[in-house]
């Protein structure tokens, strides 16, 4: 390592540990490490913003390429600084309600595409059989036939109903379970990755 | 009295201080980075189907190998990335890379380079990589297209056209698969396009926690291989016999997991045992 | 061309010859014939691109039968493209042998296109084969999609008519769902303790479903917390959300006649970086100690980081996300939690509108729908007819 | 105009949105991009909102001296210092890039990595059989956990393959992680669609603030 490197590494194994402290208790460093990458974050995006979008989506194509059109998307993010008064705060509602409605119209086909046509598609798409898979296609279709009936929200969940929706939540407890202990994995190798680079500086610093 | 000592040993474990849990994890992750263990891996089909289908490529074939981790997320996902490529030199393949988390992307080239330095690969004649583009939807879907479309220039600035290699390499059609290694939500795009629209072949490479969503899309067939976290990524490291840091972290893991779970079966006698103890008094 | 047209009846002789030879032979044969140009690709067809913007022609072709193949294995096609029928061609792209179409895009709507494929072998190329003309155009409808078109009007349909059944009056049953009860109790809790409640609306942005039901629970909590005297935090991720909840919180106190008691320090801006965000929303909760904590909206990793922090806190937590991966996390550590669907049908619950519950009946149906469909589906799979299935795998 | 006026906004861009999903033609297309373009500046430009909201917070408790001022004097520096890095050098320059390295991603890495204790001690404090339903993610978490590692090999080595715990946790996550997954997701599907038909149609409100304001 470099001198310069050493000291950036130094910086950053001096933040890593600041961090570590937090398993302990909240203490001076921890705030200060908080304090200053909510700081640098914000610097860091918004730079990231204005460069890769205000100049390529907002500057470019107003000064440079004198698209008109692009006028009335300016105005309604101008019109968002309306915030910043309390008489004229109201008028944001205009450019709020815009973005809510490009959001919610391509939600209503999305969702229905991504979740709920893939989903049934997938479900149905394999036959029922004897063998290993078979016999797995024909679990997977109760299970999800039985989850679906947990999330009926307008009948009470009694008799066969109540049957049927209590095997649902059985089974997406085991579904959360098996994602839980799933997720163990990748979140001890994030830890095994910090340890091995305060590992790597400490025998950068005094020479392993 | 005895019993009221007992119900105390029980309760206070219950209750034991999180700290103690902390300090055990963290002397669980040092300790074996220390000593390699070298447990035994299982691979399983998901993985194996990923390495059949590279290896049964005719050399020369181009495999494109999007990589979508950042510094937060590489622990998982940069083993398995190692491994690809390996698998991918070693046989003669080329691979066409790109990064479209903008994070990502002087790792991803990085990592590139080094690998492909390893096994004396040329730059332009055996992996190209076309680094970032913003809003990974339209950029994937442009590269169904045509690559030139989002990237008429690669990371280092070459015209594509200029490239040995990415002669007659015009879309996914021209790659023999893909296989996106992402640690984000954007692996949806290379499904719902790459796959959905533009009919390429697609793997992917997930973080562990990831995986448990992907696996209805390998069900579905929209996805012919998985890699799940690290588990993954040192099966991997083992159908390429190139024992990598995959593999060494999995010893971790595998010491870790099973302090975890002796700890819940700790919880539970103590929990159990406390439960008793009060019914009797 | 000359030369060509003289190749193709000493080709065809070729093939007659190569198949009396016996195989063993084959291969000395194949290698005196190399000034022999590959075997034309055959059928090529130019048809606009389906169901697309426009501006797109899709080109097939077939290859060669297996005994030409056999003679001359080829190596791939090379694609020519023009505006007239007789030339001059440009070549546009090269493809393996595997590939047997080209989407040919960025082509003028309503332009006459003809397209020539060739074969190639050991760097010779079939003098090709030459297309009809095509013309792309774009459609007003894309056919592929249709059944959502269905789902979407029956979806729409049925949720109109129930509310507007509810609007007249109708009484829907909804069963109760303990995360939402639990909400007006964990706010009584936090003003009995004196301690404000802290309501993290998560990382998603204002156009999320998600985030829409996280404001709509704000509501609810701010009503309350207005009503009790108590305080309500709200760290934000996007400015925009953060616009919203400001806009959610100062409402609560306006029809409540106190807004003056309205602090937009309350509602604020932490920073767009997830990390960086939870490490500040772990401070508030440690320094603010808030009695009960809401996580309301799209969470990913940071679930886990927050609702362990609460714990160490004390507080009551209450989580909702439909963020499958997180929801384990949550039911591990929260006291409640909203799953899924049933974020979404909190803001119908809460409001306590007629009309919010008419569509839970719709979803109710809609669910019904699904399970007759799975049902009658996996018996048409096992008993060979897939074509049902299909019918959903849209593009 | 202060409530009418957005609700109609919402249903006629949301309306159009539902329509030109239906329809690929260029001119639709070509409206589907910029309409998400905008969206995205919009963003842009509420940042500043945000930075706003972020300013006022600080330069309050800085200004009162409150508790902690200080602290907040960290944030506004490192705010301004990274942006000036940022405007004069760009987002490629070497040292906006360095202060992310080392100033940014180790923060992020190491808190990401806090979750490796946090799922210790949440698993040991949750995971107990109180009920049929905590054993049952119990006991799936533990054979996932420990069927997905080396050690899960060894540990059931002696059964029978089928019973052995990598087939159990690969079982596991193949037919109930997936059935619950599928119908949550359905449920989710259906879940959106109704609410932002809500939202299209101006039931749902809130977005406004409070309930929207009863008419």
């Amino acid at each position: 390592m470099s001198t310069g490197q050493l000291i950036g590494n130094g910086i950053a194994a001096f933040l890593t540990l600041c961090i570590f402290s937090f398993l302990y208790k909240d203490n001076p460093f921890y705030k200060f490490a908080e304090r200053l990458v909510a700081g640098v974050a914000t610097g860091y995006f918004t730079m990231l913003l204005f460069w890769t979008n205000f100049i390529p989506k907002v500057w470019e194509p107003l000064y440079e390429r004198h698209e008109i059109i692009y006028i009335i998307p300016t105005i309604l993010g101008i019109i968002m600084w309306t915030r910043f008064s309390k008489k004229w705060a109201w008028v944001s509602r205009y450019s709020i309600a815009f973005y809510i409605g490009i959001g919610s119209g391509v939600a209503v086909t999305l969702a229905l595409y991504t979740y709920l046509f893939k989903q049934l598609q997938a479900t149905i798409a394999f036959p029922i059989s004897m063998d290993v898979a078979g016999i797995n296609q024909l679990l997977v279709v109760v299970a999800v036939l039985a989850s679906l009936i947990y999330f009926f929200f307008s009948t009470p969940h009694k008799g066969a109903f109540g049957v049927a929706s209590k095997l649902g939540i059985y089974v997406i407890m085991i579904g959360f379970g098996a994602g839980f202990g799933l997720t163990v994995m990748g979140r001890i190798a994030l830890l095994v990755n910090r340890v091995i680079f305060l590992k790597g500086y400490l025998i950068a610093l005094f020479g392993g | 009295m005895s019993n009221d000592t007992n119900r105390n040993f029980w309760e206070k474990l219950l209750m034991i201080d999180r700290r103690w849990i902390y300090l055990t994890i963290g002397i669980v992750v040092f300790v074996p980075l220390l000593f390699r263990i070298g447990m035994p891996v299982y691979v399983t089909t998901e993985v194996q189907n990923v390495y059949d289908y590279i290896d049964a490529l005719p050399e020369g074939a181009v495999v494109m190998i999007p990589c979508e981790y950042d510094p937060a997320t590489m622990a998982e996902l940069r083993p398995m990335a190692y491994a690809l490529f390996r698998h991918c030199f070693s046989k003669n393949l080329k691979i066409l890379s790109t990064s479209l988390q903008i994070e990502g992307v002087t790792l991803v080239k990085d990592d590139l380079a080094m690998i492909a330095a390893e096994y004396g690969k040329e730059y332009g004649k055996d992996y190209v990589f076309l680094g970032y583009k913003p809003y990974p939807s339209v950029v994937i879907l442009n590269m169904g297209e045509n690559f030139r479309k989002p990237f008429p220039k690669d990371y280092y600035g070459n015209n594509l056209d200029s490239l040995p290699m990415m002669k007659g390499v015009i879309n996914y059609s021209s790659c023999a698969c893909i296989v996106n290694i992402n640690a984000t939500s954007g692996a949806d795009y290379w499904i719902n396009y790459a796959n959905g629209r533009y009919k390429a072949p697609l793997a992917l490479g997930v973080t562990a926690v990831m995986a448990t969503d992907y696996y209805t899309f390998l069900a579905s067939g929209q996805i012919f291989g998985l890699i799940g976290g690290l588990k993954g990524a040192s099966e991997y490291e083992k159908l390429i016999n190139h024992t990598g840091p995959a593999a060494r972290a999995m010893d971790v893991q595998s010491i870790a997991h099973t302090v975890i779970v002796i700890f819940i079966v700790i919880g539970n006698v103590a929990y159990f045992a406390s439960k008793r103890k009060m019914r009797n008094f | 061309m000359d030369r060509v047209k003289f190749l193709i009846p000493t080709f065809i002789l070729f093939i007659i010859a190569i198949s009396c030879v016996p195989a063993a032979a084959a291969d000395i044969v194949a290698d005196s014939a190399i000034a022999i140009l590959p075997p034309n690709v055959s059928d090529v067809i130019v048809s606009d691109k389906p169901n697309d913007p426009g501006g797109t022609l899709v080109v097939e072709w077939i290859l060669p039968d297996s005994a030409a193949l056999a003679a001359m294995p080829i190596k791939g096609v090379n694609i020519y493209l023009s505006g007239n029928h007789d030339g001059p061609f440009e070549l546009i792209t090269s493809l393996p042998k595997s590939a047997l179409h080209y989407e040919c895009s960025d082509l003028q709507d309503g332009e006459s296109y003809y397209f020539k494929v060739t074969a190639t072998a050991n760097g010779l190329e079939s003098d090709g084969i030459t297309s009809a003309a095509g013309i792309p155009s774009g459609q007003w409808f894309n056919t592929e999609r249709l059944p959502i078109l269905i789902v979407v009007i029956l979806f729409s349909i049925t949720a109109i008519t129930f509310i507007i059944k509810a609007r007249g009056g109708y009484d829907f049953y909804v069963r109760p769902i303990a995360g939402i009860k639990a909400v007006d109790e964990a706010i009584g809790r936090a003003t009995e303790m004196g301690r404000p409640i802290l309501y993290v609306p998560g990382l998603g942005s204002a156009a999320d479903v998600a985030t829409i039901a996280a404001f709509t629970i704000l509501a609810r909590v701010a009503k309350k917390v207005v009503e009790y005297n108590t305080r309500v935090i709200v760290p934000n991720y996007d400015p925009v959300v953060m616009a919203i909840c400001q806009e959610v919180v100062k409402e609560a106190y306006a029809s409540a006649g106190k807004p003056e008691l309205y602090d937009p320090k309350d509602v604020y801006f932490i920073t767009q970086d997830q990390f960086p965000y939870t490490a500040a929303v772990n401070g508030v909760m440690l320094r603010e100690k808030p009695a009960t904590n809401f996580y309301m909206g799209m969470f990913y990793a940071e679930s886990l980081v927050l609702a362990e922090t609460g714990f160490v806190s004390g507080s009551i937590q209450i989580a909702g996300t439909d963020q499958l991966v997180q929801i384990p996390f949550f039911v591990s550590v929260c006291d409640f939690v909203l799953m899924g669907e049933e974020l979404y049908a909190a803001s119908a619950y809460l409001s306590r509108e007629p009309q919010q519950l008419g569509t839970l009946k719709a979803q109710d149906l809609g669910k019904v729908t699904v399970v007759i469909l799975i049902i009658i589906g996996v018996i048409l799979s096992t008993i060979g007819m897939s074509g049902f299935a299909n019918w959903f795998n849209v593009g | 105009m202060r409530r009418e006026v957005p609700l109609l906004i919402v249903f006629l861009f949301g309306l159009f949105m539902i329509v030109q999903y239906f329809i690929p033609h260029a001119k639709f297309a070509f409206w589907y991009q910029e309409f998400n373009n905008w969206t995205i500046i919009i963003g842009i430009f509420t940042m500043i909102v945000g930075i706003g909201s972020l300013l006022s917070v600080h330069y309050s408790k800085i200004r009162f001296r409150q508790e902690g001022w200080g602290y907040s004097l960290v944030t506004i520096v490192a705010l301004f210092g990274m942006a000036i890095v940022g405007l004069l050098g760009g987002t490629e320059g070497d040292l906006f890039l360095k202060l992310y390295r080392f100033g940014l991603s180790p923060v992020t890495a190491t808190m990401f990595s806090l979750l490796a204790f946090f799922i210790a001690s949440a698993a040991y404090r949750a995971f107990r059989a109180r009920n049929v339903i905590s054993t049952l993610l119990l006991a799936a978490a533990v054979v996932v956990m420990l069927g997905r590692v080396p050690i899960g090999e060894i540990l059931g080595g002696w059964l029978p393959r089928w019973l052995q715990l990598p087939n159990i946790a690969d079982f596991l996550l193949n037919v109930p992680n997936v059935a619950a997954k599928r119908a949550i997701y359905i449920g989710v599907g259906l879940g959106v669609a109704a609410v932002s038909l809500k939202i299209i149609l101006g039931i749902e409100r809130t977005w406004l603030g409070g309930d929207g304001g009863k008419r």
